[in-house]
């Protein structure tokens, strides 16, 4: 399928991403982008788990079975996750506050154990390394891009808190756009989530077609 | 001579029904209720109400013009119109001019034509943009005021009322609580039943339409007036609006009989709240409830029964709109299992056996 | 009794898996083409979440509290999972061929559908009895089918509109869905578990 | 007497007054007459003539082949111009093959078949003889050939004849006309035909918006006991068989039955009443009352007209047109057939040629289904005229089918009271015949395959012929080898 | 042996079970003495803010009772404590706010006034109930200084139903909530007043994992 | 001694995890796969190699593989394309897929010089004719598979049209003009 990293970054970015493309990870993407701050703090953590399990599973795809492969897949994502969230609960602790509730999600989103099945399982280590990295980075950007929408509709800020996940130095990131009255608290509210997406991938769809592409009709389960 | 040839098939008579036709007559059936509560919440309303019905009016051409569609027969429908009047008669009376614009875009963007427009949404446009904005600006959704009719004394005058409406502020002393809101304030206080309905005007004014509350809410008799003026021009039939307020009535018969201080009587449920619009005019939405009156019978039901659960155990004091948007939802699933038997066959769809001889 | 009941209107209606909890959304968008082929869907992930939701409580108060093992609790209970599910799936294959075509892909995602996970981890955090979290995950189970099953009925209907070119598809199955979750935000404050 | 409700159905607006005054009067002969070939439902008839012959009057000039079909008579004296195809009164504007006839004016009859003397105690095949040999066909529209119907006694215990005289169609008054001009008529073929079928009991219905006609016939059966006559309610599609049946007994017959199933045979009154001029004189088909009605049309009448007659013939007599009209129409409103053109000719089944003004056709732009459900509420079968038309918008015509849409009897209810002018029954006539193409292409798909079989075996048999025959052949030395040539059915190649 | 046989696939997993176990308690046995550290330090944290620094001398999280009360667990009290003697204490109250149970921290003065509270967790909406947080709004503050007979108890409602705090506009349900939890929390001072400011020498120190 | 416990329990849930799983997938394995022989039904069987493979089984073959498309079969048309997605459980697009219409192979007398060639190609002995006579195609028969057009050394067979007749007109779909 992927030929060069460039395809892989590609493909993880845009064409193929995860949540606007393939509408894997939909849970995360709605449950984690009341703002923008939560969705890029959880669309990291979900990089970095999703490109070590990605060198894991290709590391050791020689041993692993057919029968067992996927309580294999979902071992070494939960057993990365599990260290993530350990290492973060002890050595950064103020993000570990702001995301601590969502790391063990990571866990059962669909996306990295789709990439574990459709790529690493068949690629070499380096380029499964490199496709978790660009598929969990397509991750944040979609989550941030959800959050952000969200966020600012519904609340009339942007990226509120976002010194509490990369620290101090960051809080000039933070916005108000409009007055809190404004907000349409729907929008944070879960119709909001399914709204926002909806949205996105439209937007996805018309940057697609401006730039010659046909319209992608489904997410990755569409035969 | 050559005359149009096999371009579509018979029937080459047709009656007289048109879709503009039925939209006008339920805007028709509107009126009365309409003019009488415009006149009883004054100036402000009638802003609000303009403002709904054109914003309405124009997202729909908007959409229209975006998809590259003719604006003529479409626009002239009149269901845009109709969505906008019936969010109108939701809307708190007094509400802010914004409330009516972002209205218009929830229902008709949103809600309608984003599906394809009239005939191909799934939920009511009217009270997806009733809900939505519930849930979106409770404050000002929920700021209810008492009825001052137009020309009285105390009553805001057409400058006043720019300032209420457009500028968004109503001043002190005018608010008051809509019936259904009074009685769930009460009993999250600790106050029974008959204690809140005892400050509540009787129900000969709540008929009326003597109290707080929208402009479809508070004259119920004018409503149900509309709405037998539509069963009598064969634009909806009972079976709706009986089974919806019959299930409410019983329901809130059956809970006030069981636990008269933590439930409300039947009469005061079908009598409050947006209850009669409801059965009448929205529950009855052709593109969003079952076609089969079997079906409508079980959604009249489901509207009724949620009404009652929503009103009595939820957080939100309204009920109807969201029982009509869960009901809207299960409408597909009601449609294909209340289809008619098939001429011939047993309800389950094999042949009859035959009768006749012996 | 009465307890157990606003157990379950809660898990059903009031915190729905799908439009509350957002559990489970990947097959919500996934297979719910079909009226049919969601109620199959429904009824695979009830049964894989309440069997697991009781081996899951069980691993938690014999193994996992008792002996300090609170970190191995998300290793474990995927395990756990897993291996409920792909038993599942290979007794569908067997004894019903069609139901494990037109289930396709999804039966092994069962193991990644959050709902089930996310379900034994508020369990967990519930601090529930071995009754109380069977019910619960029962009643979030039959919460997750009939979320299934309705916004199957309602795409069936999506597939026979004109949907504009651009929202056909997933688009428009997001914004239905969240017209969905707006009318279920009607039942909130029904109960607050 | 008791009446049953059927289902559903419309009160259109019914125009009838436009023709019901009018008598029938007869078509002056015009200067040709071109009879189609293939006037009925099932095989085409088989030419008997040829150009530049002489006909007479009610000669036989084509022949029914197979079990399905009925002969084609000459309706005048005169010479055959020629065999040539000319367009057929058919919404496709397809061609068929016509007889084209010159009338000579002498209305010189051919050597008649022996009527029956008392057919009332005939044996019923003598009366089926005689109604095969007249040609006749079901004149309530569907021609389906009569005599096949006059077999369905012999299968089957029958309780009555039930005689269709609804005429729901609007604008048609020809039944009508016919019931109050010749009540005796119609009564008598009624009669012979239940003796054909064995029926005891005869059923007239008559939809109670047509009192002279009820009347007429009420008087003239009232000498017979076993004939009834009963007024049925004004509510199309009433004079369909099984909703007549069921209206007129309560019994509903079963889906993929027949109405003989359930003990009745039906028939229309004026399917009768030729069945009365055949069998008691002989003469076949080849004359029939066809309605010329429509605002578009100057002066409406009940015209009797030759099979064969030009349509324009038609609107001549009844004084031409006013304007150019928004539909010519063959048959009734409901139901018809589009014409393509003024110059098609009569055909057995033409009961009412309409022509329509755009006032009348009421025809407008088709909008989206508001889901009012109307089309379902009014639908005489109990199908979901809606769904099926949004499956078949969307191709998928599977859908359509598991939804009953071969079910439907095309009588456009549903797309006469839709209020977005949705042409519903085009969709469901589209989704007809694509399913029935697809059935075709399938049986077709079965007959190569078996034809490919009986070719793979054939050859191996060839084959193994061959080496057996080589085999003797080594045996019996020195016999000269056999001429080989190939032979169309037998191949020698393996 | 046999790729096939039930005992390799149960192998193979029992092997990447077995590493990634190893990998997991190794983590584990690292990071446990840090994350203890910090569980202390969020409690010491969130105890600072409804005990004042200034009239402890002892380690509140630490320093805990453990009283039997109505819920099955019992109810952790912290003490603080100046030369030994009891000079406050803080507790977990909670409410029914409009989409659940708000978990609140109330610190009470030896002399029955409120040293501070603070949210804990809750689930009310943001935007509306979320005002309660102290990073949202002061609002919280207010009850600092103040006891039951000030103001008297029937006066511990909000202003909509007759009490003296505002509501928050547009939302009432969740004030309620945390008035009432307070007011509660402050009765129950009093109704164990002597337990709670002259605690008994078997002190059970709650371990702190 | 925690550690040892940790690691243990999760290695016997892991053994005893995948022992069960490895049974169960040797005991409830599927034995066969019937779709070969479904879909081989489902072709024409006419043995035409239009579809580029030797024969029907072939393409069926290739078709269970997933090597083929299920518009393989050119003479099968969408019907034969549409019956074989739908037992594969895939969907197609056949709406840009051109289908020729319905045709026949017609043999123009003038031409035929009776050298019997194209009736040996046809695999549903749908040509009639001997020796140096004048052949014909039984149109009822031909299935358009176009196998005998080649060799004809006169270039005497044509494909053409089946033409619509009153009996197999029917409507067409109503234009969507909204
Ligand atoms: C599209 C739009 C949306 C608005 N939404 C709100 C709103 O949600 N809440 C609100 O109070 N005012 C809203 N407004 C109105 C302005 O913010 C208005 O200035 C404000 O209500 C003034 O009230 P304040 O002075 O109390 O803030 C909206 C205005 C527009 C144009
Ligand atoms: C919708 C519909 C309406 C019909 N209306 C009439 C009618 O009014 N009169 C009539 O004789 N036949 C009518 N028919 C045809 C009858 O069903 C039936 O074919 C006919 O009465 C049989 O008699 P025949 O074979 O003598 O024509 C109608 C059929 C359909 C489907
Ligand atoms: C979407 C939504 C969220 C709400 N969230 C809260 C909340 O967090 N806290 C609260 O007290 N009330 C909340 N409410 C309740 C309403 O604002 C309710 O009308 C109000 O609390 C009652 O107060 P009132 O007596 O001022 O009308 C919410 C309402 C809606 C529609
Ligand atoms: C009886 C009747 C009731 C209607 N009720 C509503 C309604 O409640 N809300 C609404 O938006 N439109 C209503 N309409 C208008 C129209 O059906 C609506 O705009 C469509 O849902 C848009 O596709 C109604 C129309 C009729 C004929
Ligand atoms: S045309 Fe067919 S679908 Fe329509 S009403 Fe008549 S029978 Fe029903
Ligand atoms: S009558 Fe027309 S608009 Fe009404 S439901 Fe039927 S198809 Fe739709
Ligand atoms: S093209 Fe079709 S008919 Fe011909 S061999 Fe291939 S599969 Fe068989
Ligand atoms: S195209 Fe030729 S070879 Fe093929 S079936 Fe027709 S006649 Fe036979
Ligand atoms: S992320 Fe939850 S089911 Fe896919």
């Amino acid at each position: 399928m992927a030929t060069g990293y460039g395809r892989i970054a590609r493909d993880g970015l845009w064409d193929n991403n995860g949540v606007l493309a393939m509408l894997l990870g939909m849970c995360p993407t709605m449950a984690m982008t009341t703002s923008a701050t939560n969705g890029l703090g959880m669309g990291l953590a979900t990089a970095v788990v999703m490109a070590a399990s990605g060198g894991l599973v290709a590391t050791f795809r020689g041993y692993i079975t057919q029968e067992v492969r996927i309580p294999v897949y979902i071992l070494i994502v939960a057993a990365m996750v599990t260290v993530v969230d350990l290492t973060m609960n002890a050595y950064m602790h103020d993000l570990y506050k702001v995301l601590g509730l969502f790391i063990p999600l990571i866990v059962s989103n669909c996306l990295p154990l789709a990439r574990l099945e459709s790529f690493a399982s068949k690629e070499p280590v380096l380029p499964s390394l490199a496709d978790g990295v660009f598929m969990g980075l397509g991750f944040t950007l979609a989550l941030t891009a959800i959050g952000a929408v969200r966020e600012i509709l519904g609340a009339g800020t942007l990226f509120a808190d976002a010194s509490l996940l990369l620290g101090p130095a960051f809080s000039f990131m933070e916005v108000r756009v409009m007055p809190e009255s404004m907000g349409t608290l729907m929008m944070i509210l879960p119709p909001g989530g399914f709204l926002v997406t909806g949205f996105l991938v439209v937007g996805k769809r018309m940057i697609d077609v401006a730039g010659g592409k046909a319209i992608q009709m489904g997410g990755a389960h569409a035969v | 001579m050559m005359i149009e040839t096999a371009t579509t098939s018979a029937p080459y008579t047709h009656s007289a029904a048109s879709v503009q036709k039925t939209m006008t007559t339920v805007i028709l059936a509107l009126v009365p209720a309409t003019a009488f509560n415009l006149y009883l919440f004054g100036w402000p309303a009638v802003f609000l109400f303009a403002v709904t019905v054109g914003a309405c009016a124009a997202m729909e051409g908007l959409a229209l013009l975006i998809s590259g569609r003719r604006l003529m027969p479409t626009l002239g429908d009149g269901s845009a119109v109709l969505t906008g009047w019936l969010l109108a008669m939701t809307l708190p009376p007094w509400a802010p001019w914004w409330t009516g614009v972002l209205g218009a875009v929830f229902a008709i963007l949103l809600g309608k034509q984003i599906f394809g427009g009239l005939g191909q949404n799934l939920f009511n446009p009217a009270m997806v943009a009733r809900v939505a904005l519930l849930v979106s600006f409770p404050v000002a959704m929920t700021s209810w005021v008492a009825p001052h009719p137009l020309f009285w004394t105390g009553t805001p005058g057409f400058l006043d009322a720019l300032a209420i409406t457009f500028g968004g502020q109503i001043p002190d002393g005018y608010s008051a609580a809509t019936a259904l809101g009074l009685v769930k304030t009460g009993l999250s206080m600790g106050q029974t039943v008959s204690q809140s309905v005892g400050q509540l005007p009787d129900l000969m004014d709540m008929g009326l339409g003597l109290r707080a509350g929208s402009l479809g809410e508070t004259s119920a008799l004018l409503i149900l007036g509309g709405g037998l003026f539509l069963i009598w021009k064969k634009v909806i039939t009972w079976h709706v609006p009986a089974a919806m307020l019959g299930t409410l009535f019983v329901a809130a018969t059956l809970g006030h009989l069981a636990n008269p201080e933590r439930f409300t009587d039947g009469a005061f449920q079908i009598l409050s709240g947006a209850a009669f619009l409801g059965a009448f005019f929205i529950a009855t939405d052709y593109v969003t409830s079952p076609v089969s009156k079997t079906g409508q019978l079980i959604f009249g039901f489901g509207v009724g029964l949620l009404t009652w659960i929503i009103r009595s155990f939820a957080g939100y004091p309204e009920g109807v709109a969201f029982a009509v948007l869960l009901m809207n939802s299960l409408t597909p699933i009601i449609d294909q299992y209340t289809r008619p038997r098939r001429f011939g066959r047993t309800r389950r769809g094999e042949p009859l056996a035959p009768q006749g001889d012996k | 009794m009465q307890e157990y009941l606003l157990l379950m209107v809660g898990a059903i209606l009031v915190n729905n898996v799908i439009l509350a909890r957002f559990l489970g959304l990947c097959s919500f968008m996934g297979v719910t083409t079909r009226v049919d082929t969601a109620m199959g869907m429904g009824l695979a992930t009830t049964f894989v979440i309440t069997v697991s939701s009781m081996l899951n409580w069980a691993a938690q108060a014999y193994l996992l509290e008792p002996f300090g093992l609170g970190y191995l609790r998300t290793v474990v209970f995927i395990l756990v999972i897993a291996g409920a599910v792909q038993f599942t799936e290979m007794t569908v294959r067997k004894v019903s061929p069609p139901l494990f075509q037109m289930l396709g892909i999804y039966l092994p995602l069962i193991t990644t559908n959050c709902a089930v996970l996310g379900v034994a981890l508020l369990l967990i955090e519930g601090r529930m009895s071995f009754i109380e979290s069977t019910v619960f995950a029962f009643a979030s189970s039959i919460g997750y089918s009939l979320v299934m099953v309705i916004f199957a009925g309602l795409r069936e209907r999506l597939a026979l509109a004109e949907i504009p070119r651009l929202f056909a598809g997933p688009p428009i199955g997001f914004i239905t869905a969240g017209l969905l979750a707006l009318a279920f935000m009607g039942f909130s404050g029904i109960s607050t578990v | 007497m008791k009446l049953f409700a059927i289902r559903g159905g419309i009160h259109p607006e019914y125009r009838k007054e436009l023709a019901s005054d009018k008598a029938i009067t007869a078509l002056p002969m015009p200067q040709r007459l071109r009879i189609l070939l293939h006037q009925h439902i099932g095989a085409p008839a088989r030419l008997l003539v040829a150009a530049g012959e002489r006909v007479l009057k009610g000669q036989m000039i084509a022949q029914g082949q197979g079990p399905v079909s009925a002969p084609a008579h000459a309706p005048t004296s005169g010479y055959i111009e020629s065999v040539s195809e000319v367009t057929a009164p058919h919404a496709s504007g397809l061609s068929q093959t016509a007889v084209v006839l010159v009338p000579d004016g002498k209305e010189e009859w051919a050597p008649l078949p022996t009527p029956l003397a008392d057919p009332l105690t005939a044996e019923p095949q003598a009366i089926r003889d005689l109604v095969a040999q007249a040609g006749i066909v079901g004149m309530g529209g569907a021609a389906f050939p009569s005599v096949v119907k006059l077999h369905l006694g012999t299968q089957r215990k029958l309780e009555m004849l039930v005689l269709n005289g609804a005429e729901c169609e609007p604008y048609l008054t020809c039944d009508d006309r016919v019931m109050r001009e010749h009540p005796d008529e119609v009564i008598d073929g009624a009669r012979i035909m239940a003796h054909a079928l064995g029926a005891p009991l005869v059923i007239i219905g008559i939809e109670d918006n047509k009192p002279e006609a009820l009347e007429a016939m009420t008087r003239e059966a009232a000498a017979f006991p076993e004939v009834q006559v009963r007024p049925v309610p004004v509510q199309y599609p009433m004079g369909s068989e099984r909703h007549l049946v069921q209206a007129l007994t309560g019994r509903e017959t079963p889906a993929a039955k027949l109405t003989a199933d359930i003990g009745a045979v039906v028939h229309n009154v004026a399917t009768a009443q030729a069945i009365h001029h055949a069998v008691r004189f002989g003469r076949p088909l080849i004359e029939r009352v066809v309605t010329v009605s429509g605002r578009a049309v100057r002066e409406p009448r009940n015209i009797l007209a030759p099979i064969g007659a030009p349509v324009t013939a038609l609107i001549d007599f009844c004084g031409g047109l006013v304007g150019v009209p928004a539909r010519l129409v063959q048959g009734g409103p409901m139901m018809g057939q589009p014409l393509p053109s003024l110059d098609v000719p009569v055909i057995k089944g033409t009961s009412g040629i309409l022509a329509l003004n755009a006032e009348e056709t009421g025809e407008a732009e088709p909008g989206p289904c508001i889901r009012c459900g109307t089309c379902v509420a009014i639908c005489p079968c109990g199908l979901v005229p809606l769904e099926m038309a949004a499956f078949i918008r969307t191709d998928n015509l599977d859908g359509a089918n598991n939804l009953g849409v071969t079910e439907c009897l095309s009588c456009g209810s549903c797309s006469w009271a839709c209020p977005s002018h949705i042409p519903l029954v085009q969709y469901f006539n589209y989704a007809k015949g694509m399913l029935k193409t697809k059935e075709r292409d399938r049986a077709k798909h079965e007959r190569t395959k078996t034809l490919t079989e009986a070719h793979r075996d054939r050859l191996e048999r060839a084959a193994a012929a061959k080496a057996a025959a080589a085999a003797a052949k080594a045996t019996t030395k020195g016999t000269p080898p056999a001429a080989r040539q190939p032979r169309a059915e037998e191949p020698a190649e393996a | 042996m046999n790729k096939n046989s039930s005992l390799y696939h149960g192998l193979v997993l029992g092997a990447f079970c077995l590493g990634f176990g190893l990998l997991l308690a190794v983590t584990d046995a690292l990071t446990a003495k840090d994350i203890a550290a910090r569980a202390m330090e969020d409690r010491q944290n969130s105890l600072a803010a409804v005990i004042p620094d200034a009239i402890h001398d002892n380690n509140p999280v630490v320093d805990t009772i453990l009283l039997d009360v109505a819920k099955d667990e019992g109810l952790t009290v912290y003490l603080a404590k100046k030369d030994g003697l009891v000079t406050g204490v803080a507790y977990e109250v909670s409410g029914i706010g409009y989409a659940g149970r708000i978990k609140l921290m109330l610190g009470v003065g030896a002399d029955g006034r409120v040293l501070g509270v603070r949210a804990l967790a809750h689930k009310e909406t943001p935007g509306l109930g979320d005002k309660i947080e102290i990073k949202k709004g002061d609002w919280i503050e207010r009850f600092t200084g103040l006891g039951l007979g000030n103001p008297p108890i029937e006066k511990w409602k909000v202003k909509k139903d007759g009490g003296q705090f505002d509501q928050f506009s547009g939302a009432t349900i969740t004030p309620r909530g945390v008035v009432g939890a307070i007011r509660e929390g402050l009765v129950f001072f009093d109704a164990r007043k002597q337990e709670l400011t002259q605690p008994q020498p078997p002190q059970k120190v709650n371990e702190v994992r | 001694m925690f550690l040892l416990l940790a690691v243990g329990s999760l290695t016997i849930i892991g053994v005893v995890l995948g022992g069960i799983l490895g049974t169960a997938a040797r005991l409830l394995a599927v034995k066969v796969d019937p779709l070969e022989a479904d879909l081989q039904a489902l072709l024409p069987g006419s043995q035409c190699g239009q579809c580029g493979y030797v024969g029907c089984a072939q393409a069926a073959k290739a078709l269970a593989a997933g090597d083929a498309a299920a518009t393989v079969c050119p003479p099968g048309g969408k019907a034969t394309a549409e019956a074989l997605a739908k037992r594969l459980g895939v969907s197609i697009d056949l709406s840009d897929h051109v289908e020729r219409g319905p045709e026949y192979a017609a043999i123009d007398e003038e031409l035929c010089i009776g050298c019997t060639r194209c009736l040996k190609e046809c695999s549903v002995d749908g040509i009639f004719g001997a020796t140096k006579q004048m052949h014909t195609i039984l149109a009822e028969s031909c299935h358009a598979c176009g196998k005998c057009i080649p060799v004809c050394p006169t270039e005497a067979i044509t494909m053409r049209p089946i033409p619509v007749t009153l009996g197999t007109w029917h409507w067409p779909k109503p234009a969507t003009a909204h």
